[in-house]
C-alpha cells in the first residue's frame, strides 16, 4: 500500500500521476495555510493511494487529518469548513463509497453556493479513485462518474496521464467551487496496481501550471474515426488506435479530460472532420457520460454522422468479481478497434 | 449564569419579532390559496415551517453568541434568524422570493443565509450537523475565537450525520454545541416513538455534557446554554443541549395535525405572553417600555414585510447565476 | 397533508394517481402478508403525499410502520426483511433525500441478487415523489431521476396517469427485484398542490392489471415531431401536441412509461416516422433520460433525424426558489412548442 | 453459560479451519505477483481481507447459532463464513473466481452469500447492519423463530447506518446482536483515534446491553455471547457485543502495517495455539484426537482449495446473468 512506481529524477521528470498530483496538492499547501487534507488514513498512511505520503511530516496532524470511517461527517466539516475560510482536500479514497455522503456533497456542498446567493463560497476539492480491472468486485470498482456529473455545481476533472494530473490539481486547488479530481487506479502508478499503462507517465514540469477546466485534449490525431475517452479509456483507445493504424484506418483519440464542464466545441470539431464515433467509458452506459457525448452530438448536429455512433461502456452490470467476467464487463483496445470497425462499415 | 435584564428584555423582543414575522407571514401565505388550496400559489408559495412556540430555544442561546460565532438551522429557522440577527428586510425578501432577499431569491424560507453573521440553513434533517463543525473547525485551525451553534430538531437525532458529527466534534475538542429542539414531533411521529434514548443522554456515548432544559423557558435556557457556550469557548469540545419546547401548529401550513389528540393541543403554552407577564411582574421594565417596544418591533416588522412586497422579483435568467462561484 | 382530490364514484371511477396507486398496494397487501409499509409518517398521517391513507387502519402498525428519520436504517432494514422472504415497500416522500441512503439502495439492495448469484431476492418496493414546480426551492424540487437509473440493478416507473399508476405498482409489487415507483408532485392528485393537471386522472378498472416494464405509450399519434416524456412533461407534451396542432403542426406524444428499462425500439419507431424529436424532462439535463434518449438514436441509426433533436430539461442547475427563476429552470408547454419550432425549422 | 467440551472442540476445530483456510489463501495470492506486485495479478485477485487472530470472535458467537439463524459479515468475512458453516469447497471456488462458486465467481471473497446458512456480505463499511436487523424484523413479523448477528470492525461504529440501526432495533426490540471485532484498527487508524466513546459503552444511547470481552479468548467470547443471544431470542431485543481481537496481519495482504511500532506487533498473541494448549492442558480432548481432527480438518481445507482450483471460470457472458431475478 502507498508504494508506487519509482520516478526518475532529474529536472525533466517523469512521474507516475500518483506523485504529480501530489506535487500540485504540496505546492498549494506551502504557499496557502489554509489548505488541509482530510479522509480517512491520510495522516499515517499517506492515503491507501499515496496520495498523501510525506504530507503529515512536512504539515503536522494538524493539517493532515486523519478521520473515522464517518464520510458524510468529515464531509459536512470539510464543507464548513470551506465556507468559513478554509480550502480543505477531502480524500474518498474508491468512489464506490460515494453513498454514504452523496447528501452533504449534492445537496448542501454543491448547492451552498448558488442557495445563499453567493454569500458562501465552498472552495473544496475532493479526491477520489476510481475504477475496476483487478478484480476488486462490485463495491469496489464501480466509476460513478455519470453519478456526480448529474448533479449541477461541481466540476469534475478526470486526468489521464501525469502532466494533466499536475496541472488540473492546481485548477481545482485555485478554484472557489466544489471541485471533484478523480484518477482511475489502474492508472495512478501504484506499485500495488503495478504500473502497466505506461502512457499516463509523462514528463513533468517542476513548476506550476494550471490547466483550464473545460479543454479537451487531442492525444493523437486522425481522419476516419474519432475515439472518445477519459482517464483509462484513453489509453485503451491509443492502444487501439495504433491496431487500427496497422489496419490503414487514421484514428483521432480525444480526451476529456474535464467531465464537467465538458469540451462540447472540441468533440463537434473532430467528429465533424471524421464523421465516425466511438465513445468508451469504464462507467455503467446508461445515463452516463457515453449518453451525454452521444446527446452533444445529436442536438448539435447528428448530420455530421456518417454512421451511428458506439458506445463502449459496462453494459449496465454490477462489476463481476472473476476475471472474465470482470474482462467482459470493462472496456478495452479490442473493443474500441472492434466499434471502430463497425462504425466504419455502416453508413 | 442568570440573564441580566437587558438580556432578558432583548430576548422579549426577539422572541416577539419572530412571533410578529411569522404572524404576517401566516396571513400573506394564504393570499391566492383560498377557496382552494395549492401550495405553490400567492406571494409566498413553497412549504412553510414556521417557529410559533419555539422562540424561546432561539433566545436563549442565541443570547450568548457575538459576531465571530456561527448559527447554523434547519427547516424551520425563522426565530433562530431572527435571534441571530439577520438582515429582517432582506429574510423577508428572501422568503417572499425577490431580488432583494438574502440570497436575490434563490434560497426560500428554508435556505437562509446571512453571511455578515455567519448564518445558514439547510432544509435536509441534520445536514446542517456537519457544516456546523467544520466552521468550528475552522476557528480553531486559524485560531480564530468563536464558536458554532447547529440546530436540529428532535427527528434529527436518529440520522447518521448526527452521529457521525458528534463523534468528531468530540475527538477534536471542537468549539460547537448541538442544540435539539424537541417539540415533541417530527412531523407526525413522536420523540418516543422515534428515539430510544433522548439525545441528551447520548452526549454521553460521545463523552461530552448533555443536559436537557424543561419548560419552554427562556431564562432557563439561558442559563443551560451558558453551560454549553462556555464550555466551547474554553475549548472543551461540543455539547448537546436538548430544549422541551412546543410547536403551536402543524408541521408546516396546511398541516392540520390531527394526528394530536385534542386535549394535547389544548394543554399546550404559548411561552411569549408567559414570559411578557413575568418581565412585567418582575418589573424587568415598565407597561410603558413595553408598548413603546412592542410598537417598534411591529414597526420593524411590518416594514420588512413591507420592503418585501415592494421589491421587484428577479429576472427569470438570474436562475441561471451563482451556480459557481 | 394528505389530503387529494375527490374522485367520481362508481364503477367505472376516475381517480387520482394518488388513490389508484394505493389501490393497487392495498389489494396486493390483501392478498399477501409479506407485503409491509415502511418510512416517515406512513402510518398515523397515512403518508405526507397520502399514499398510505386508511392502511394502517385496515393492516395494523404492525404492517404499517412509521420509522424514525433514518432512511439508511430503514431502508436497510428493509432490503434485510426482503431477504428474508418478505416484500416491504418503503416510502421517501421526496427523490430529494435518496442522497442520506443512495448507499444501501445502490450498493447493497440494487446488487445483492448480482452478489449473491441469484441467492438472494430483494423484493423491494419504493414509493418515491419527485418534482417541482410549487416553489420548494433546491432541497425538495429535484428529479434525480437520472441518479437512479445510471446504477445497474433498478426498475424504475414514473407513471403519468392513474391508469398506469395502478397497472405499474402493480408490476412492481409482483417482480422480485428492487423496484421504484416515482410520480411527479404535481401530477400526483394531492390536495395541498392543487388538481391542476387533469390528464393525469384517468378511468381506472377496479379489477388488478399490471403494465409489464419497458413498454412506451403512445398519447398522442402525429407525423411531423415526436415529444418523448416521462410523468409530467407528458402533460406539457400534451398541451404543447395542442398549441401546435393549432399552427397545422402533428407532434406525437411519447411516454416513456419506465425509465429502466426503457422502450428503445419504440422511439426508434416514432422518430424514424416524424424526423424529428424533442425530449421533455424536467430532471437536469447532464447525463440524465435526455441524454440517454439521444443517445440511443445516435447509437441506432442517426440517419433517422431529419434535423438536431432537442432536450429541454433542467439546464444544470439548483432548483431556483423565486417563482420567476424557478419558471426558468422548469419545462413548460411553451417550451416544448418553441423546441418543437426550432427542429421543424432546421434541417 | 459455559461451553460444553463438544462445543469448544468445536470452537477449535472452526477457528483452525479459518486459520488453514487464509493460510493457504495467503500462499495462492502471491502466486502470479512476483516479483512485481500487482492485485490484479494471479489466480487470486483483488483485495484481500484475511482473519488472522480473529478466529475467536467467530467461533465464540456462532456456536450459539442454529438454523433458523442469520449471519451478516463484511470485508473481512472468511472466519466467520466458515463459523457459520458455510460450505467451503464453494467459497474457496467463490474466491477462486469459479463457476462453481457461491455466486458463481460473481461476489469474490468480501462477497460471500450462502442462502443455505442465512449468511451474507457486504464490502460496504456498516452496511450489513440494515440489512441484519432487517433479517430479524422478517423473524418477528413472520413469527419464526431464528435471531440476527451482524459482525462489524471496530470502524464501523462512527457510520451513521450503525446508530441508525441500532436505534430502530432497540425500538422495535428486534431480535438482534451487532457483534463489533476490535482489532484496535480500522486501516491505519487507530480505535482510540476514531472513536471518542467505545461502541459498547454507546449501548445505554440505545437502551440495549452492552458488553466488552477482553483477551481474544473463546471461553470467554462464548459466554458473553451467551447473553446477547439469549436476550434477543427472548424477544428483549438488541445487543452490543464488543469483542477485543487481533489483527496479526496487515489490513490487506500487501500492506506491511508499517504504522504500527515493532513492540507492538512483538507482544500481538496468536490465539489459537493458546486455545489449543488450554484444550490440550484440561484434557477437552487427547493428544491423539486433537491429531485426528487438525488432520480432517486439513483434509477438507486442501480439498476445498483443489475444488477451487480444479474448477472452471465461468463464461464472459455470464456476467450478464443474475442482474435481476
Ligand atoms: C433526510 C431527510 N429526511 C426527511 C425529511 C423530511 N422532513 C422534513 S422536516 C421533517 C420532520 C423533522 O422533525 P424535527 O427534526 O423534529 O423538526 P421539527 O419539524 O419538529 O421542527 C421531515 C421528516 C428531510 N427534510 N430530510
Ligand atoms: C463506507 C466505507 N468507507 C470506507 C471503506 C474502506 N475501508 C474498507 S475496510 C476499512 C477499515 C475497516 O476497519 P474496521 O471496521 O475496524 O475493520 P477491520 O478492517 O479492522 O477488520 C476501510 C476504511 C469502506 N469499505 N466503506
Ligand atoms: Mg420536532
Ligand atoms: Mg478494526
Amino acid at each position: 500500500m502507498a508504494q508506487e512506481a519509482p520516478s526518475t529524477g532529474g529536472s525533466s521528470r517523469t512521474l507516475t500521476m500518483a506523485r504529480a498530483g501530489r506535487e500540485a496538492v504540496i505546492a498549494e499547501m506551502r504557499k496557502d495555510p489554509n489548505i488541509f487534507v482530510i479522509g480517512e488514513d491520510v495522516a499515517k498512511l499517506g492515503g491507501v493511494f499515496g496520495t498523501t505520503v510525506g504530507m503529515a511530516a512536512e504539515f503536522g496532524a494538524e493539517r493532515v487529518i486523519d478521520t473515522p470511517i464517518s464520510e458524510t461527517g468529515f464531509i459536512g466539516i470539510a464543507t464548513g469548513a470551506a465556507m468559513a475560510g478554509m480550502r480543505p482536500i477531502v480524500e474518498i479514497a474508491f468512489v464506490d463509497f460515494i453513498g454514504v455522503c452523496f447528501n452533504q456533497i449534492f445537496n448542501f456542498a454543491a448547492k451552498t453556493h448558488y442557495m445563499s446567493g453567493g454569500q458562501f463560497k465552498v472552495p473544496l476539492t475532493m479526491m477520489i479513485g476510481y475504477g475496476g480491472g483487478y478484480n476488486d468486485a462490485a463495491q469496489h470498482s464501480q466509476c460513478l462518474i455519470g453519478t456526480l456529473a448529474h448533479v449541477p455545481g461541481i466540476r469534475i476533472v478526470t486526468p489521464a496521464d501525469a502532466y494533466d494530473a499536475k496541472g488540473l490539481m492546481h485548477t481545482c486547488l485555485r478554484d472557489d467551487n466544489l471541485t471533484i479530481w478523480m484518477v482511475h487506479k489502474a492508472i495512478w502508478g501504484l506499485g500495488w496496481l503495478g504500473t502497466a499503462i505506461k502512457t499516463a507517465m509523462a514528463t513533468v514540469p517542476e513548476e506550476e501550471y494550471a490547466i483550464p477546466f473545460g479543454q479537451a485534449r487531442i492525444w493523437r490525431e486522425g481522419t476516419d474515426v474519432t475515439l472518445v475517452g477519459y482517464g483509462i479509456t484513453v489509453h485503451h483507445s491509443l492502444q487501439a488506435a495504433e491496431k487500427l493504424a496497422a489496419e490503414g484506418i487514421s484514428a483521432e483519440v480525444l480526451d476529456l479530460r474535464t467531465i464537467v464542464p465538458m469540451d462540447r466545441d472540441a468533440i463537434m470539431k473532430s467528429v465533424a472532420k471524421t464523421g465516425r464515433l466511438v465513445v468508451a467509458d469504464e462507467d455503467y452506459m446508461n445515463c452516463g457520460v457515453t449518453a451525454e457525448v452521444l446527446a452533444t452530438i445529436a442536438e448539435r448536429n447528428p448530420k455530421i454522422l456518417k454512421a451511428p455512433a458506439v458506445r463502449v461502456a459496462n453494459p449496465d452490470i454490477p462489476v463481476p468479481f472473476s476475471r472474465p467476467m470482470e474482462n467482459f464487463a470493462l472496456p478495452d483496445a479490442d473493443k474500441i478497434v472492434a466499434a471502430a470497425k463497425a462504425t466504419l462499415k455502416a453508413s | 449564569m442568570k440573564p441580566t435584564p437587558k438580556q432578558r428584555i432583548w430576548m422579549y423582543e426577539s422572541m416577539l419579532k419572530s412571533r410578529l414575522f411569522d404572524d404576517a407571514l401566516f396571513e400573506a401565505y394564504w393570499e391566492g390559496k383560498k377557496p382552494v388550496f395549492h401550495m405553490g400559489k400567492g406571494p409566498l408559495p413553497g412549504e412553510m415551517h414556521q417557529s410559533f412556540g419555539q422562540e424561546p430555544t432561539a433566545v436563549g442561546v442565541c443570547a450568548h453568541l457575538g459576531p465571530d460565532d456561527a448559527v447554523g438551522a434547519g427547516h424551520r429557522p425563522h426565530h433562530v434568524a431572527i435571534a441571530r440577527g439577520v438582515n429582517l428586510k432582506r429574510m423577508a425578501a428572501e422568503v417572499f422570493g425577490k431580488k432583494t432577499g438574502l440570497s436575490g431569491g434563490r434560497g426560500g424560507h428554508m435556505h437562509l443565509y446571512d453571511n455578515n453573521v455567519n448564518f445558514f440553513c439547510s432544509g435536509i434533517i441534520a445536514e446542517g450537523m456537519g457544516p456546523g463543525a467544520g466552521i468550528a473547525l475552522a476557528r480553531k485551525m486559524q485560531k480564530k475565537p468563536g464558536i458554532a451553534v447547529a440546530y436540529n430538531g428532535d427527528g434529527a437525532v436518529n440520522q447518521g450525520a448526527f452521529h457521525e458529527v458528534m463523534n468528531m466534534a468530540a475527538l477534536w475538542k471542537l468549539p460547537f454545541v448541538c442544540v435539539i429542539e424537541d417539540n415533541n414531533y417530527a412531523v407526525s411521529v413522536t420523540t418516543k416513538e422515534s428515539t430510544v434514548v433522548p439525545a441528551w443522554k447520548r452526549a454521553a456515548g460521545y463523552d461530552c455534557p448533555g443536559e436537557y432544559v424543561k419548560g419552554n423557558d427562556p431564562d432557563l435556557i439561558f442559563e443551560a446554554a451558558a453551560r454549553a457556550v462556555q464550555h466551547a469557548r474554553e475549548g472543551k469540545g461540543p455539547s448537546i443541549l436538548e430544549i422541551e419546547t412546543e410547536r403551536l401548529h402543524g408541521h408546516f401550513i396546511g398541516d392540520s395535525a390531527g394526528y394530536r389528540s385534542k386535549d394535547e393541543v389544548a394543554g399546550q403554552k404559548d411561552p411569549i405572553p408567559v414570559y411578557r407577564k413575568r418581565l412585567l411582574d418582575e418589573k424587568a421594565l415598565t407597561a410603558a417600555d413595553m408598548e413603546t417596544l412592542e410598537a417598534n418591533v411591529k414597526e420593524e416588522v411590518d416594514a420588512a414585510l413591507k420592503f418585501a412586497r415592494d421589491s421587484e422579483y428577479p429576472a427569470p435568467t438570474e436562475a441561471l447565476d451563482r451556480v459557481y462561484a
